[in-house]
């Protein structure tokens, strides 16, 4: 029994919304009782939520941190308490604090989504890119991921990137700044797929979805229901159900026997292509069945 | 009178000489080169017509504005004055003719704002307190210093502004109209008070459109006019006449009754109409008062500051609630309806105080004046330009505003002008009506003849009129009858033949004055 | 838009001081350019911007930046008429978000439990309902606004967060996706603000002529608007003069609102999806494009001619920030930079041509201490 | 901000006008008691919370959210400075997060290329060259306000955006970690504003308190106190009166400056970290907090310890919120709410005294919302 403290970053991503709901759901399962609090990426408040998980005398933190360098204080902080702190979806910089970072296997799913945006872009023509959070390790490493794939094809051209914080509406927002400034793209890579579907409402708007194909990464329902509507190229599903209950159940075995029952302190989960082709086996948020 | 009369330098001993002084705003001359002199522990006063220039010259003097040209003379040393505290420390105070109070401060931190006395751990308020306190004694007003000036009545922040120019301990005191809002009783003891500091050779400039007040105190009288000085006297030469005619070139009087007409039916019944005090429950400042007013009829509210006046007009006008009684126009009870009904209906009030209450200065002389008769030219849904610009055309020519034109932005007028478009939008309204809270305060005597003389005409027209003053000569102009209030109540009425002894008798000034004697013999112990 | 008949002088636009005289029926070339410091700011952004980037001078790009600037002005036009009615709205932004997340709702189906039906409003409906929600909410600021006399500051800015919080308690904090609607259910059609063109003008851009010449009807040619510019003038004075003022502020909250949830639909079907944290911060967004043109926060001055103008100086900056690759840090260094500036330009301008000595002293006209007002010529005249 | 009529009496501070003669000076219980509403608002919010969650009452719990109220309070006494003085500082958030991240980049060390040395300056010399820094953001506003004659709200407005974008061009949008510096550089501690405790009290809360006790005697024992309250109370009047206004002016918004980068420094020691966004939108919760306690935005009226109060009620209530799991969206919902209430409570309260029926028509106490125009008692007498 105890407290699991859970906190995400803002349930109005789906991504996050399912991160919560999944860690909830299993700590419920294995008999405690669990609250999700939301840090908004804002340092500050995730710290007062950390104080307050305190304060609460939880007996594990389910962290998704705000920021890879600024939320360390507040990991430091948890355990300055003797509360035993399980990060999910992305790393801080600093190994040795938490008891366990699941996260996705950002490079790999990267590289995934990388050949499938060429496969269904072509291998010509100029490109942007949205960027989520720089804040965000999974940023850069997502972008690194697609760089390597894509700079193997030299009439691929970056013309112009963006950074919209994972958010639809600064997608939209920016995808309509860059087709101003770059009208002859042919395609558009995003972080996340929230920036993905800002993009498409941008495209379509602007009548050029036809011309201007976009990729996504997280899997989330959105998505899919894009890609079914042929809207979205592809999407790269994170595995964040299953390892928001990994987190929960790693978080239970270190309680009981002081033991994550995980091997390493970072775990990376590899992500899984969804295209047209399979989206049909999409039967849950977050989750793709064999 | 056209001609300035030559200058003749002052008899005495002149402790400021102003020479040459010109100041123009934009276009405005409002001074032309004036030379004034102040004459030292003599009371020198400037009469002029609003907008002569009387508060220009005076903030020149002060520090307050620079001149555009000429020079000053203290002692005879030419100087320039950088601010207002700056002449503040060479010994020229000013009690400003608009209160320059912070309203969320104290009376001990507003007479001491700006000047503060240090102590060891910073402001010594204490000390700050002790000589508030004897200021006040000295006025015979009973404030406590840490009273906050909003808490005050306008009467007594005038006092508060009084004693914070009487506390530098001044040579030179310049007082721009201090008695606009002070009792009979108050102007007293501030012309004591003025007596006491001309005695120790303090030189005092007084302004006032009070005239006949006004000469009871002054030395040396100075006319001002157009931004020039046209004539200079030693008082004991002068007369009220003379004032006037060097202020407005000839000779006005504020009109008689309209007669040859017979008053119509009842057009406005107060009965037993009560208004709450604001700040204490117990208290009523209307006290089941009772009045009737016949169309045609002029009827003028006489009372000294706090009788009640202002309350009574707001509350037949729609602003403050009653706390009991009922207010009937033409026999129909209005007291549930807004203010808007009223107007609607014929009653209209033009406030005591214009600029708070009567304007919209961001708008221009025009839509003021068609503001509460919009629904005159709504056509359809929109406004008839058209027929606006002809009813506001009619309503300047009606009220005679002197302005460029309709367009003209509100502030561009004279104080007596704007009164007008405060009057001129309430008639086009076509009251039945009209209530008028002190129309004549701050405005210049041939501006309160026109006004005058517009109400008569109206009445003779038929409008109903009654309007409050605190100048008993007034009283004793336009009125068909005259009502004193006193506490909230009718204490007497008269007819246009009454006298002035008499009225002010009725209004309870001689009550007051027991009272003030009382309490000054209680401070001679302490 | 702003027609000062010959007696209107309501409005502080500089024209005025400047030629009292123009008449004001009608456009006039001469006014605009008069209008000032923003007109000459939005010139030269578009001059500037037309050398640094090949792309920017078009009409394509010109109509984009339009639809950008169309949610920002919608709110903006509502935003003025609270300003100069002496008021400010800091609702707007959360009001225009929750009118989305209602919007997607709606489209979603109703469902009434009870009889075990889904409604599919049309979308017409849809409108409707959403801007009845909007000035349901305006309806309650100018309640706590007019009659509980909480501070318009804090009263909106309370509805700030409640509206906020209600629009994420709908959804969950999640985006409605799909507002396309379903032909079968009769309820297609949510696109059309957000996607169409009438006459190759976005129709998110014509919503905001439609609005803006509404407004300016209502504010020149109405008993309402000169109430409104003569309570935002002097309440008190307007109330004597049979002003119903009171409601005339709610009045001025709820038009604010049915602005913001005009704003709302035309984003979210610009997005074809509804997020109930759309909007965050507009607010302070259309206050600028308010005080860029020339309003005065203290009431009774400014236009709609001005404020348009002031949403287009923010929108064409931002977006010619974006074409010519500047970063978004910069972009946010500029927006503040030129906010400050336009304002500032107007300051000097008047000063200059008003040449008054500081303290301007004892003029009963000059209300002391606003320094909103101290641009104002016409009230540094005093009346004496 | 609209700066009104200021004069008109208005007035929210109870204190006040329930024992008008009580001195302004010193402590005193009644005078905590009477603060009102806020004050109740407060004690019901503790009281609730204790019976929802058993680890709400505790001595831990209060010290860590009232280390959590440190950050809204110190900034909330700057803010309060400037609301008394008839201003308004919207730039307070992003001058808190500026200050954290030139706070990160000192700690790293700053390169003097042409030298080639890196200087690590000791924390000391940080934290006084961020709240050097502090005041000269506060500079810039003051003198685009005083000097320019740029109203607060835009100045501000424009500076929020300025300073934010400085601070996100400073580091790329990254935040700076490891502000813990070294000890062979001799430049460790500054983890001591935010982790340290003295006598078992954060030493964020000591310095909040510090700042507060420094603010009441200026505001109370010195003569810049008065001028402060007089200019913001009739502006013109003071300036008569000898009072510097314009210096005072700038000097508030530098005192609101250094407040906001002493709450950078506390924020970013506490977090060791300090990202660009740091304290994005603070300044909304900072005015909430002052206007809860009692303040009004005319300006000239209001006290440290209702300020105080008031950040201590935001700050009481999210954390019992979150203690006791209510959704993150039902928090902002709360919120809301509890401002507009606060204020509203205050509203009522008076009515009550003041027993005036409705138009409340002359009477002074009648608050709020008189525009600027119309409501100084100090134009009462008219020239004429
Ligand atoms: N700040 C100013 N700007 C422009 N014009 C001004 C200013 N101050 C005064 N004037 C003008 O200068 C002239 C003289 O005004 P002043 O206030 O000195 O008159 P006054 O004699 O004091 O009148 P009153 O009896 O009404 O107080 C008037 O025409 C007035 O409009
Ligand atoms: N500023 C104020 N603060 C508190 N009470 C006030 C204030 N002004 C007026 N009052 C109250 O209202 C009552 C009436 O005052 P007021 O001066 O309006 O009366 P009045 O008869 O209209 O006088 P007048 O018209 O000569 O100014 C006073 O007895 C006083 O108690
Ligand atoms: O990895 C996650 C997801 O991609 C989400 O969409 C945004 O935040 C990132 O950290
Ligand atoms: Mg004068
Ligand atoms: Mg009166």
């Amino acid at each position: 029994g105890g407290l699991i403290s859970i906190i995400v970053i803002d349930p109005a991503n789906p991504y996050w919304l399912t991160e919560g709901n999944v860690a909830k759901a299993e700590a419920e399962k294995l008999g405690y009782t669990a609250t999700v609090g939301a840090s908004k990426a804002d340092t500050n408040t995730e710290s007062k939520l950390i104080d307050t998980a305190i304060t609460n005398k939880s007996v594990a933190i389910i962290l998704d941190p705000a920021d890879a360098s600024g939320s360390i204080g507040a990991v430091k902080k948890a355990i300055a308490a003797n509360i035993p702190v399980f990060l999910v979806n992305a790393e801080i910089n600093q190994e040795g604090l938490a008891k366990a970072q699941l996260v996705s296997n950002n490079a790999q799913g990267a590289a995934l989504g990388g050949q499938q945006w060429v496969t269904a872009i072509g291998e010509k023509g100029n490109y942007v890119e949205l960027l989520g959070a720089p804040s965000d390790n999974n940023a850069a490493t997502r972008s690194n991921g697609y760089e390597t794939v894509i700079s193997q094809y030299p009439d691929l051209k970056k013309v112009g990137s963006e950074v919209a914080n994972w958010d639809r509406t600064q997608g939209h927002d920016k995808m309509q700044s860059l087709l101003q400034a770059h009208p002859d793209i042919i395609g558009v890579t995003s972080g996340n797929d929230e920036m993905a579907l800002g993009a498409i409402a941008a495209l379509k708007e602007a009548g050029k979805l036809s011309s201007i194909k976009v990729g996504g990464f997280d899997g989330s329902p959105d998505a899919v229901a894009a890609i079914k509507a042929g809207d979205l190229q592809f999407t790269v599903l994170q595995p964040v159900a299953v390892y928001s209950a990994k987190a929960v159940q790693q978080a239970d075995s270190f309680i009981k026997t002081g033991k994550t029952g995980a091997a390493t302190e970072k775990q990376l989960f590899d992500c899984l292509l969804i295209t047209k082709d399979n989206v049909d086996k999409y039967t849950a948020p977050f989750t793709l069945s064999e | 009178m056209n001609a300035a009369p030559e200058f003749e330098p002052a008899p005495g001993d002149t402790v400021l000489a102003a020479r040459h002084i010109v100041k123009t705003y934009g276009g405005t001359h409002a001074l032309k080169g004036v030379n004034f002199d102040i004459r030292r522990g003599k009371v020198t006063t400037l009469f002029g017509e609003n907008g002569a220039g009387k508060s220009t010259l005076m903030k020149i003097l002060s520090g307050v504005t620079t001149p555009t040209s000429g020079s000053i003379e203290l002692d005879g040393q030419s100087v320039t004055f950088s601010s207002a505290s700056d002449a503040r420390d060479r010994g020229i105070s000013i009690i400003h003719q608009e209160l320059s109070l912070a309203p969320n401060l104290s009376v001990r931190d507003n007479i001491f704002m700006g000047r503060e006395i240090r102590g060891a751990t910073g402001v010594d308020f204490a000390e700050e307190a002790r000589q508030t306190r004897l200021l006040m004694a000295d006025l015979e007003e009973d404030i406590d210093p840490l009273t906050l000036i909003q808490d005050l009545r306008l009467g007594q922040q005038q006092i508060v502004e009084i004693a914070r120019a009487l506390s530098v301990d001044s040579r030179i005191l310049i007082m721009d109209e201090p008695t606009s809002a002070l009792s009979a009783t108050e102007v007293e003891v501030l012309f004591r008070v003025i007596r006491d500091l001309t005695a120790r050779g303090v030189s005092i400039v007084y302004i006032s459109h009070h005239l006949e007040e006004a000469l009871q105190i002054t030395d040396y009288a100075v006319v001002l006019r157009d931004g020039a000085i046209t004539a200079t006297a030693n008082a004991r030469h002068i007369n009220l006449e003379w004032i006037v005619r060097n202020m407005v070139g000839e000779n006005f009087d504020l009109g008689s009754p309209p007669t040859g007409y017979a008053f119509g039916e009842v057009a406005l019944s107060v009965e037993d109409v009560s208004v709450a005090d604001a700040s204490s429950s117990e208290r009523s400042v209307v006290d089941r008062l009772s009045l009737d007013v016949r169309s045609g009829e002029i009827v003028c509210i006489y009372g000294l500051m706090g009788a009640g006046r202002t309350e009574l007009l707001e509350c037949i006008a729609g602003r403050l609630q009653p706390s009991g009684g009922r207010i009937l126009l033409d026999g129909k009870d209005i007291s549930r309806f807004s203010i808007a009904e009223r107007i609607a209906r014929g009653l209209v009030l033009v406030p005591e105080d214009r600029q708070r209450d009567g304007l919209v200065q961001t708008m221009s002389v025009g839509a003021n004046l068609s503001l509460a008769s919009i629904g005159a030219f709504v056509r359809g849904m929109l406004l008839s330009r058209s027929q606006e610009r002809s009813l506001v055309e009619a309503s300047i020519r009606d009220v005679h505003v002197k302005t460029a034109g309709g367009s003209a932005p509100i502030g561009s007028l004279s104080g007596g002008n704007q009164q007008k478009v405060v009057i001129g939008k309430m008639l086009t309204t076509n009251p039945k009506v009209m209530l008028l809270d002190e129309p004549s305060r701050g405005i210049d005597i041939g501006a309160k003849a026109e006004v005058f003389r517009l109400l008569s005409e109206r009445a003779a027209r038929g409008l109903a009129v009654v309007f409050s003053t605190s100048e008993v000569a007034e009283c004793l102009s336009i009125a068909h009858r005259i009502i004193v209030m006193h506490r909230g109540r009718i204490s007497a009425e008269f007819t246009a033949d009454a006298t002035k002894e008499e009225i002010m008798a009725a209004s309870g000034e001689a009550v007051v004055s027991d009272h003030e004697e009382h309490r000054s013999h209680h401070r001679d112990r302490r | 838009m702003k027609n000062t008949g010959a007696t209107t002088v309501t409005d502080a636009s500089p024209d005025r001081s400047r030629s009292p005289r123009v008449s004001a029926d009608g456009f006039s070339l001469a006014k605009l350019l008069l209008e000032g410091r923003a007109f000459f700011a939005l010139i030269a952004i578009i001059v500037v911007f037309s050398f640094l980037s090949p792309y920017y001078l078009s009409v394509g790009n010109f109509l984009t930046m339009a639809s950008h600037v169309a949610i920002f002005g919608i709110l903006a036009v509502g935003m003025l008429l609270v300003i100069l009615n002496g008021g400010i709205d800091l609702s707007v932004g959360s009001t225009l978000g929750f009118s989305g997340v209602i919007a997607g709702f709606l489209m979603q189906g109703v469902q009434l439990t009870s009889f075990g039906v889904i409604l599919y409003p049309p979308v017409w409906v849809v409108a409707v309902l959403v801007c009845v929600l909007g000035a349901l909410v305006g309806l309650v600021n100018g309640v706590l606004i007019a009659w509980l006399k909480v501070p318009a500051f804090v009263a909106t800015l309370g509805m700030l967060y409640v509206v906020r919080g209600a629009a994420l308690l709908m959804t969950n904090g999640l985006t409605y996706n799909d507002l396309g609607g379903k032909p079968q259910l009769g309820n297609t059609g949510f696109e059309w603000l957000g996607f169409n063109r009438l006459l190759d003008i976005p129709i998110g851009v014509l919503v905001m002529a439609v609005i803006a010449i509404i407004g300016s009807i209502i504010l020149n040619r109405t008993a309402f608007g000169r109430w409104l510019y003569a309570s935002g003038g002097n309440e008190r004075a307007a109330e004597l003069s049979g002003v119903p003022v009171k409601q005339v502020q709610v009045s001025v909250y709820m038009l604010s609102g049915i602005c913001a949830a005009v704003a709302g639909l035309i984003l979210s079907s610009e997005l074809t999806s509804a997020g109930p944290t759309a909007g965050t911060s507009y607010e302070l967004t259309a206050i600028a494009a308010v005080v860029i043109g020339g309003a005065a926060l203290t009431g009774g001055r400014g236009n709609i001619r001005g404020t348009l103008v002031g949403a287009f100086v923010i929108g064409f900056l931002s977006d010619g920030l974006v074409i010519i690759g500047v970063s978004a840090y910069w972009q946010t260094v500029f927006t503040g930079a030129v906010i400050v500036l336009a304002v500032l330009l107007n300051a000097i301008q008047y000063r200059r041509r008003v040449k008054l000595p500081s303290p301007a002293g004892g003029s009963p006209t000059s209300p002391q201490k606003d320094k909103a007002t101290t641009a104002d010529p016409a009230l540094e005249k005093t009346a004496g």
